[in-house]
């Protein structure tokens, strides 16, 4: 069998092009990256946005003639949240791309985290989870649901009257998302003299209405939530209609300006804040503006949500990488993992990052909004991005 | 209820490879009972399922003709059979076990042509003909005994009120005195003009019902004729009236001598 | 035949029933009733529709729990004992509704009569142990030696609901002799056959009472067959035990007549 | 106090939806004995055709044409494959449910796309309070809906023969034909009727306090799953009685998780399945059902 | 079915495709050389295509034993094959991420997994002893979400959402994980050197199955599936054999997941949801119930043609690019795969295997029209 095509033929960092090393996915004309969503299962909301956003990216960047005298190439897998079809992906395209530019579903990038040590490829999760945090090949955009908590829960004391002693109610999901934000309220509690009120729910629960009947019956004084859309309209819509008015806010998946087609939205526009890790895509700052005006102009008939801001930062940072490894003349695995390493005060247009330090989220700093029918996006900022001093002290 | 005559001309009937009529043609005349004998596997249940068109729920299918009051059969479905006031009594009982005594027979007057006054009287009839079926009017069908459900298996056919009976064997696990009114049910009935197609292993009270009767061997009619006459011929008084009682005790003293003897088991490892 | 009798009596126990009652929500189906099965012998159990004699046979084989009274097999209890352990003991019967699988084949069938006389168990049948291998082409032989004297053998290799329903009843036959039993139940073993087939089942139960010298317990509504067959009868009527004795003096037993029989007697 | 009652209120109206959803499955499992999977997407059609509608005709106009459209889904899945299927092996074609189930709900999910739809109800996100306690308008409509039908097939079952004919064909369909029991158009009938429900269901699974229809709302018929089997797969009370077992121990099992701690948190999914299985251990065919019961 | 009546060919063939199994033998031959050599040709993902199949394959062969052989419908398979894959990973587990581990010998707790999922199965086999069909079928479906609840909260054993890292197998000093082993110059990673175990424990599974079904433990399975009064009445100790069968499914459960867990190489609780059951139900009803051969063929089938699909989505006819609105290719990888359950149950009654039958089971297997008069 020694005429195997699989027989090893190591050609790893042989100078190609314009004398730039390479390795795996990169030729001459293109360099390839991995895209594992999720657009039609669980996360499809979230899968399609951020897809969509990294080939709008895409194509732009290759409008502008590409990066390093390549073209960019998307190779896209919907894993449908199926953990089997997830690891069968990305044992598909690790041979022949680069790296990966969105990889959904963090309890699969956990089972593939040994992998992805020993392939070196970068891979930039779409999932906030701290869990996900410590290898320098995967690196987490923005501040983690932690993080994205403790900030929020800041806001409520700061400006919502939360205070030492009050009962802070926490709704969120089984799983790595809401109990990654549930440590974060922990924190927050301990370090302020709250008391958390835990209420798990699954993405099958769409009717909170027992859950607020519990948290009203413990006296809480404003609610987290870290779970979907649908779980957060429902809270609002139900704690508003049974005279539980007290501040609510939300991690960043717990939101979707689709939420104000609903008869929901005039609750939600009442009594309900979003944090997130980034300028909300309807903001007027440049970045934000011209991203949705151009995504608006690609996909006219999908709305503009976070999704495709986080999307769209990916790639970008992605591309960032890509940029400053090329000038370091090595398009290897390696060389693309040590150009991010070096990426610090960077700020992609939605919010600064800083990659210096694997084991921390590029950012601490959230950015709390509020659903708005009037602005774009349906939202609004209402404190401008800011790092809490909790979060700064914040150890895991 | 008026009777109808119902004709087949060369039925065959086969269940994938296995054929299990060869051109079978046969009358029921109107107001007339007509039986069918025949041995295990001559295909009298076959039969009878081609003419109610029920032989596809057993893998089977069948060619040629069967006309109803002038009006073909062949090629329609089971229901619309029933719509013209044909009613099968199928082997083997085939109560609806799970169901009460009661809603058995109401699914019997299901197919019926009557209004509720005669649904009403049909079902008075069958309970003073089976009374213990009225005792055991919410009882569910599966548990009662085999006669008891055999009867309910006719009762449900009276239910509808029929033109055309089929009956498959309804004497079948029978003690001597119902099987006994059966019978004289079947010649009510019959009496009232409704036509009657018996298939029967009691041969001896098949042909004191039947003006006519029919012998079908291994798919085929081998013999037909007045029902008199045929329980005279001695081919049928041999295979199917059996011999009177006298020699039978001696014909089972024979039979042990004729048959192979059954050598113990032991068991050697 | 009282030699083969005592050429079995010593492994062939008598069966007795005592007092034995079983009610059902608001019917009594068996009321005190009594009688007993001598070694060797065809006792034949009669009686109108109804009359509770599969019901016997149900707690015979452990299909129903007695509500009161006791079943003796020899020295053994049977009321409260499960169906399989009673199978242990020898007593094997058939269905008066056929309880045949339809798609299983013949011989399958009666292999599984077989089960109470093989051992195989998972692992044997799974590692293929050679001692398994030896035990089933044994009892394929035997079961191919039965079938042949029910005169089923060129049917064992079809699916058993291909057969007409004659030819099922002798299948049910024929598996209840694979069990080898020492007590056979039979209820209605005869029903749905022509007048030569009865004559020829009939041979065959008397050749296996004569060649096996087991006990055997038949139901039938073929007074004919029951003439012809059974040493001694017992007549049930509603539960009740209302006759017993020899064929004969039963058939004229005007409680019978009234109940059973009626005056003109229909079957052949 | 108050909190227990307005649990157990909550739940007896969430529960009120899913008898709406087992009576789907009970009334296909009475006419066919096979297990619906292919429920979930019916949900999804009927609340579809709803939600697109009621901007241009009006919500009850909406509301028909999506019962309508909905019996009329059902209605094809059983022209199409329930009918063509040969074989008897109910558990067979339950598993062609699946793939049916497959089928619609990823193109219907297509057709949703990331959207959450309205259904423009009336009842909007009022509230009836009594005391300290509050109520929903749609969760009363919702229990008043779930008893109106649902008394409706009782008396349907009761007094006419569809019932009849329905237990009949499923149990034995040769001998059903026998009686002149048209197969075809009572498995058709089954079907359709439980579309509509479904269309029903859908209606109160997508009002407040829920957002709207989205591409999950189909899930919610996996929570009655335990409700039609501990009321009794082929009994329309046990629909009743078991979407209200369900519903009132899912809420309270939520509302005292802080309680029971012990049992690991978010057990409101788990405990219907749990009371299920101790229901069955003492009623092995659930509260209301037949029991299998056998003789030979 | 009725397209093998119209020929009496598969008559005439029966009795020497029986006698001497001449041909078949070399075809069997080279499909299983050929299974030897794959290793070396196809890359990562295929093999663990292949992996996941073998997985499913043995996972299905206990749930046909199960619910095809003995008719006891069950929807809590996947709650076993969990059982097998934690279980694994507790007794291997050295304890370092800081979850329960015993730090057994893999091979040893390989074999106590399996033996774990055993026990798991017999401890719930008395409630499945009291229920039947579709009442068996969702009670089972409660393991399901029992599961679920522990998978996600007993985090010191199960490690929670995150799930546990999966200690490679290794047996005789050789290990199953990505240390390089250049054979015939082919770099053997985990999955070259897993498809060997897999197939070894495949083949050997496959056939005691068989042998069990053929044998007298598996006509008294069928016969309780058939007529369960009269398999007592027969001798059959039903309420044992249930129980017994229901372990014995339970294990190859366990089996197939531990062979899961070290294909993922990390266990992740979403995996073993209500989806993977009816998965494996779908695999037996479409390769065909109550054979081995049967349940090979459909996991192979479902498990295989998903991957397939997913992977050459994006050239299936009439798909489009994500987001321009027409048909994405998951969406139809996704709508073949439903239609494909819906017409292989419709137009192959018997499951796959009735295509490749040459047994007379298959050619006059008329009887199943009967089939409908003893229920
Ligand atoms: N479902 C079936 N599949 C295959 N062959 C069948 C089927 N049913 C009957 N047969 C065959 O067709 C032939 C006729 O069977 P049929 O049941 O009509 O006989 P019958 O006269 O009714 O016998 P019996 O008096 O025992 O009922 C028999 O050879 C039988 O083996
Ligand atoms: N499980 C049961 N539940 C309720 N009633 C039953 C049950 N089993 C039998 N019965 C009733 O007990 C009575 C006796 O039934 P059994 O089957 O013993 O009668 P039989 O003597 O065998 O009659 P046949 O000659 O018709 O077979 C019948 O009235 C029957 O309805
Ligand atoms: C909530 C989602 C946006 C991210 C989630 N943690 C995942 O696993 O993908
Ligand atoms: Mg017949
Ligand atoms: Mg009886």
């Amino acid at each position: 069998a020694g005429c195997s095509s699989k027989a090893k033929d190591k050609d790893s960092g042989k100078a190609g092009a314009g004398g730039v090393k390479t390795d795996v996915g990169v030729t001459d004309k293109t360099i390839k990256l991995g895209v594992l969503t999720d657009m039609t299962g669980v996360y499809a909301t979230l899968g399609k946005s951020v897809t969509q956003a990294q080939q709008l990216y895409v194509k732009q960047a290759n409008a502008e003639g590409g990066i390093c005298g390549r073209k960019l190439e998307l190779v896209v897998r919907d894993h449908g949240y199926d953990p089997q079809k997830a690891v069968a992906g990305y044992s598909e395209l690790e041979p022949d791309v680069l790296g990966f530019a969105q990889f959904i579903g963090s309890p699969f990038v956990a089972a593939v985290k040994q992998r992805i040590t020993t392939d070196k490829a970068l891979v930039l999760p779409q999932a906030w989870s701290a869990s996900l945090l410590g290898s320098e090949y995967i690196r987490v955009l923005g501040s983690t649901y932690d993080i994205e908590t403790i900030n929020a829960i800041d806001f409520l004391m700061k400006e919502k009257g939360l205070k030492k002693g009050d009962k802070l109610g926490h709704v969120y999901f089984e799983g790595d998302y809401g109990e990654n934000a549930l440590a974060g309220s922990k924190y927050m509690a301990e370090q302020n003299g709250l008391t958390v009120v835990e209420q798990k729910i699954k993405p099958t629960d769409n009717d909170m209405t027992a859950q607020v009947a519990a948290l009203k019956k413990a006296g809480v004084k404003a609610i987290v939530i870290s779970a979907g859309p649908r779980q957060a309209a429902s809270l609002v819509g139900v704690a508003a209609a049974t005279g539980l008015t007290v501040p609510i806010i939300g991690n960043n998946s717990a939101y979707a300006p689709q939420l104000l087609g609903t008869q929901a939205a005039p609750a939600l526009e009442k009594m309900y804040y979003i944090s997130t890790p980034s300028l909300p895509i309807g903001d007027d700052a440049e970045g934000p503006s011209k991203l949705a005006a151009d995504y608006a102009a690609a996909y006219p008939k999908d709305s503009l949500d976070n999704g495709v801001v986080a999307g769209w930062t990916a790639a970008e940072t992605f591309g960032e990488a890509l940029k400053r490894a090329c000038e370091a003349k090595d398009l290897t695995r390696e060389g693309v993992d040590k150009a991010l390493l070096g990426i610090k005060d960077w700020n992609a247009g939605f919010g600064v990052h800083d990659f210096t330090d694997p084991s921390a989220p590029s950012s601490l700093e959230s950015v709390i909004i509020k659903p708005d029918k009037a602005a774009k996006g349906g939202s609004s900022v209402v404190r401008e991005a800011e790092i809490s001093d909790a979060a700064k002290s914040f150890k895991r | 209820m008026q009777g109808a005559a119902l004709t087949v001309r060369d039925l065959s009937a086969s269940y994938g490879p296995v054929r299990a009529l060869r051109s079978v043609s046969l009358d029921v005349p109107e107001g007339a009972c007509v039986t069918v004998l025949g041995g295990n596997g001559a295909g009298k249940s076959t039969l009878l399922r081609a003419i109610s068109r029920t032989l596809a729920f057993h893998g089977g299918s069948a060619t040629g003709t069967v006309h109803f009051d002038g009006k073909p059969l062949h090629g329609t479905g089971a229901d619309r059979v029933v719509g013209e006031g044909i009613c099968q009594v199928p082997e083997g009982r085939q109560v609806f076990a799970r169901m009460t005594v009661e809603d058995n027979l109401r699914a019997g007057a299901l197919g019926a042509r009557g209004d509720r006054a005669a649904k009403a009287a049909a079902l008075r009839r069958v309970h003073e003909l089976f009374p213990v079926l009225a005792e055991r009017a919410h009882q569910r069908a599966g548990l009662l005994s085999g006669g008891e459900q055999q009867m309910l298996a006719v009762g449900r056919a009276l239910m509808a009120g029929p033109r055309l009976l089929l009956l498959d064997e309804p004497s079948l696990g029978l003690a001597p005195l119902m099987a006994a009114r059966i019978a004289d049910t079947i010649r009510e009935i019959n009496s009232q003009g409704v036509s009657v197609l018996l298939v029967e292993q009691n041969a001896a009270l098949a042909l004191k019902l039947a003006e006519t009767a029919y012998v079908l061997e291994v798919g085929e009619v081998t013999l037909s004729g007045n029902a008199d006459t045929l329980a005279a011929s001695d081919e049928v008084r041999r295979r199917y009236l059996g011999v009177v009682d006298e020699d039978a005790a001696a014909d089972a003293g024979r039979a042990t001598a004729e048959h192979p003897v059954l050598t113990r088991w032991e068991d050697t490892p | 035949m009282s030699d083969t009798a005592a050429a079995t009596a010593q492994d062939v126990p008598a069966l007795e029933v005592r007092a034995l009652t079983v009610k059902f929500a608001g019917l009594t189906a068996l009321d005190a009733v009594d009688f007993t099965v001598a070694p060797g012998t065809v006792h034949a159990v009669i009686g109108p529709n109804g009359a509770g004699k599969s019901t016997c046979f149900n707690v015979l084989s452990g299909v129903y729990r007695a509500t009161s009274g006791s079943v003796r097999f020899g020295a053994h209890e049977l009321t409260g004992e499960p169906p399989h352990r009673i199978a242990a003991r020898g007593i094997a019967r058939t269905f008066q509704n056929l309880a045949l699988p339809p798609r299983a084949t013949v011989a399958d069938s009666l292999l599984l009569g077989r089960h109470r006389l093989t051992r195989t168990g998972f692992v044997a049948a799974g590692l293929r142990l050679p001692q398994a291998v030896r035990e089933e082409a044994r009892h394929r032989e035997r079961v191919r030696e039965i079938a042949a004297f029910v005169g089923i053998e060129e049917h064992l290799a079809k699916p058993a609901g291909s057969l007409p329903y004659g030819l099922q009843k002798l299948a049910e036959l024929a598996r209840a002799l694979c069990m080898e039993p020492r007590l056979l139940l039979l209820d209605e073993p005869v029903a749905g056959m022509t007048a030569d087939e009865r004559r020829r089942t009939a041979a065959v139960i008397a050749g296996v009472r004569d060649s096996l010298g087991i006990s055997i317990v038949l139901v039938e509504h073929d007074m004919g067959m029951v003439m012809r067959l059974a040493d001694s009868v017992t007549v049930l009527d509603f539960g009740k035990r209302i006759a017993d004795g020899t064929p004969a003096a039963v058939q004229n037993d005007p409680a019978v007549v009234r109940a059973y029989l009626g005056q003109s007697e229909e079957s052949a | 106090m108050s909190t227990f009652v307005e649990l157990l209120l909550n739940g007896v109206s969430m529960g009120s939806v899913y008898a709406l959803i087992a009576l789907g499955f009970v009334v296909i499992f009475k006419a066919t004995e096979v297990v619906n999977f292919a429920h979930a997407s019916l949900l999804l059609a009927g609340g579809y055709v709803t939600a697109v509608l009621h901007d241009d005709i009006g919500f009850w106009p909406a509301l028909l044409v999506g019962i309508a459209g909905a019996a009329l889904v059902g209605a094809a899945i059983e022209f199409l494959v329930m009918r063509r299927y040969r074989g008897h092996d109910h558990s067979v074609l339950a598993i062609a449910t699946i793939g049916v189930d497959i089928l619609l709900v990823t193109d219907l999910t297509r057709r949703i796309g990331t959207d959450v739809l309205a259904v423009g109800d009336p009842w909007g996100d009022a509230v009836l309070e009594i005391g300290p306690l509050t109520i929903a308008h749609t969760r009363i409509a919702a229990f008043l809906a779930a008893g109106l039908l649902i008394t409706a097939f009782l008396l349907a079952f009761r007094y006419t023969s569809w019932g009849v004919a329905m237990r009949a064909a499923a149990e034995n369909a040769e001998t059903a034909a026998l009686m002149g029991i048209r197969l075809g158009r009572v498995s058709l009938g089954a079907w359709a009727v439980a579309g509509g429900l479904a269309a029903v269901a859908a209606l109160f699974l997508t009002v407040f306090p829920t957002p709207g229809l989205e591409r999950a709302t189909s899930l919610a018929a996996l929570k009655a799953f335990p409700a039609a089997i501990l009321g009794g797969l082929d009994s329309t009370t046990g629909a009743l009685v078991g979407g209200l077992v369900v519903g009132i121990t899912e809420s309270l099992a939520t509302g005292y998780q802080s309680d029971l701690t012990f049992l690991g948190r978010g057990l409101g999914e788990l405990a219907p399945y749990l009371v299920m299985v101790a229901i069955l251990l003492v009623r092995p065919a659930g509260l209301f059902g037949t029991k299998e019961l056998a003789r030979v | 079915m009725s397209d093998v009546l119209t020929k009496p060919a598969p008559e005439a063939a029966t009795p020497r495709t029986r006698k001497l199994p001449g041909p078949r033998v070399y075809v069997w031959l080279a499909g299983f050389v050929l299974l030897l050599v794959l290793p070396f040709y196809l890359e990562r993902f295929w093999l663990q295509a292949g992996l996941f199949a073998m997985a499913a394959a043995i996972g299905a062969i206990g749930l046909n034993l199960l619910t095809g052989a003995t008719g006891q419908l069950s929807m809590g398979h996947a709650f076993f094959l969990a059982v097998g894959a934690y279980g694994y990973c507790a007794f291997a587990g050295d304890g370092a991420d800081g979850l329960t581990g015993l730090g057994l010998p893999t091979w040893l707790a390989a074999v106590l997994a399996v033996g774990l999922a055993g026990v798991a199965g017999g401890v719930f086999s008395p409630i499945a002893g009291r229920l039947r069909g579709a009442y068996l079928g969702i009670a089972t479906l409660a393991l399901i979400f029992i599961g679920q609840h522990v998978l996600f909260n007993a985090h010191d054993l199960t490690g929670g959402f995150n799930g546990r890292d999966v200690p490679p197998f290794s047996i005789f000093g050789l290990t199953f994980d990505d240390s390089e082993l250049l054979v015939a110059a082919v770099p053997f990673g985990t999955a070259e050197k897993l498809w060997y175990l897999g197939l070894v424990l495949l083949l050997a599974g496959g056939l005691f199955a068989r042998g069990v079904l053929r044998g007298r433990p598996g006509r008294a399975m069928n016969a309780i599936r058939d007529h369960q009064i009269a398999a007592g009445v027969m001798g059959v100790p039903v309420a044992r054999y249930r129980a017994a069968v229901f372990v014995l499914s339970s294990m190859y459960a366990g089996l197939a997941g531990v062979l899961l867990a070290l294909v993922f190489q990390r266990t992740v609780p979403e995996y073993f949801g209500m989806v993977l059951s009816l998965e494996y139900l779908a695999m037996i009803v479409i390769g065909g119930l109550g054979s081995v051969s049967g349940a090979v063929v459909g996991a192979v089938f479902v498990s295989l043609l998903p991957q397939i699909l997913t992977r050459y989505s994006d050239s299936l006819p009439l798909v489009s690019e994500a987001g321009t609105g027409g048909v994405s290719p998951g969406e139809a990888a996704k709508y073949l795969y439903g239609a494909a359950l819906v017409a292989v149950v419709l137009f192959l009654p018997g499951g796959l295997v009735r295509l490749a039958a040459r047994r007379p089971k298959a050619s006059s297997a008329q009887p199943s029209g009967t089939e409908g008069n003893d229920r």
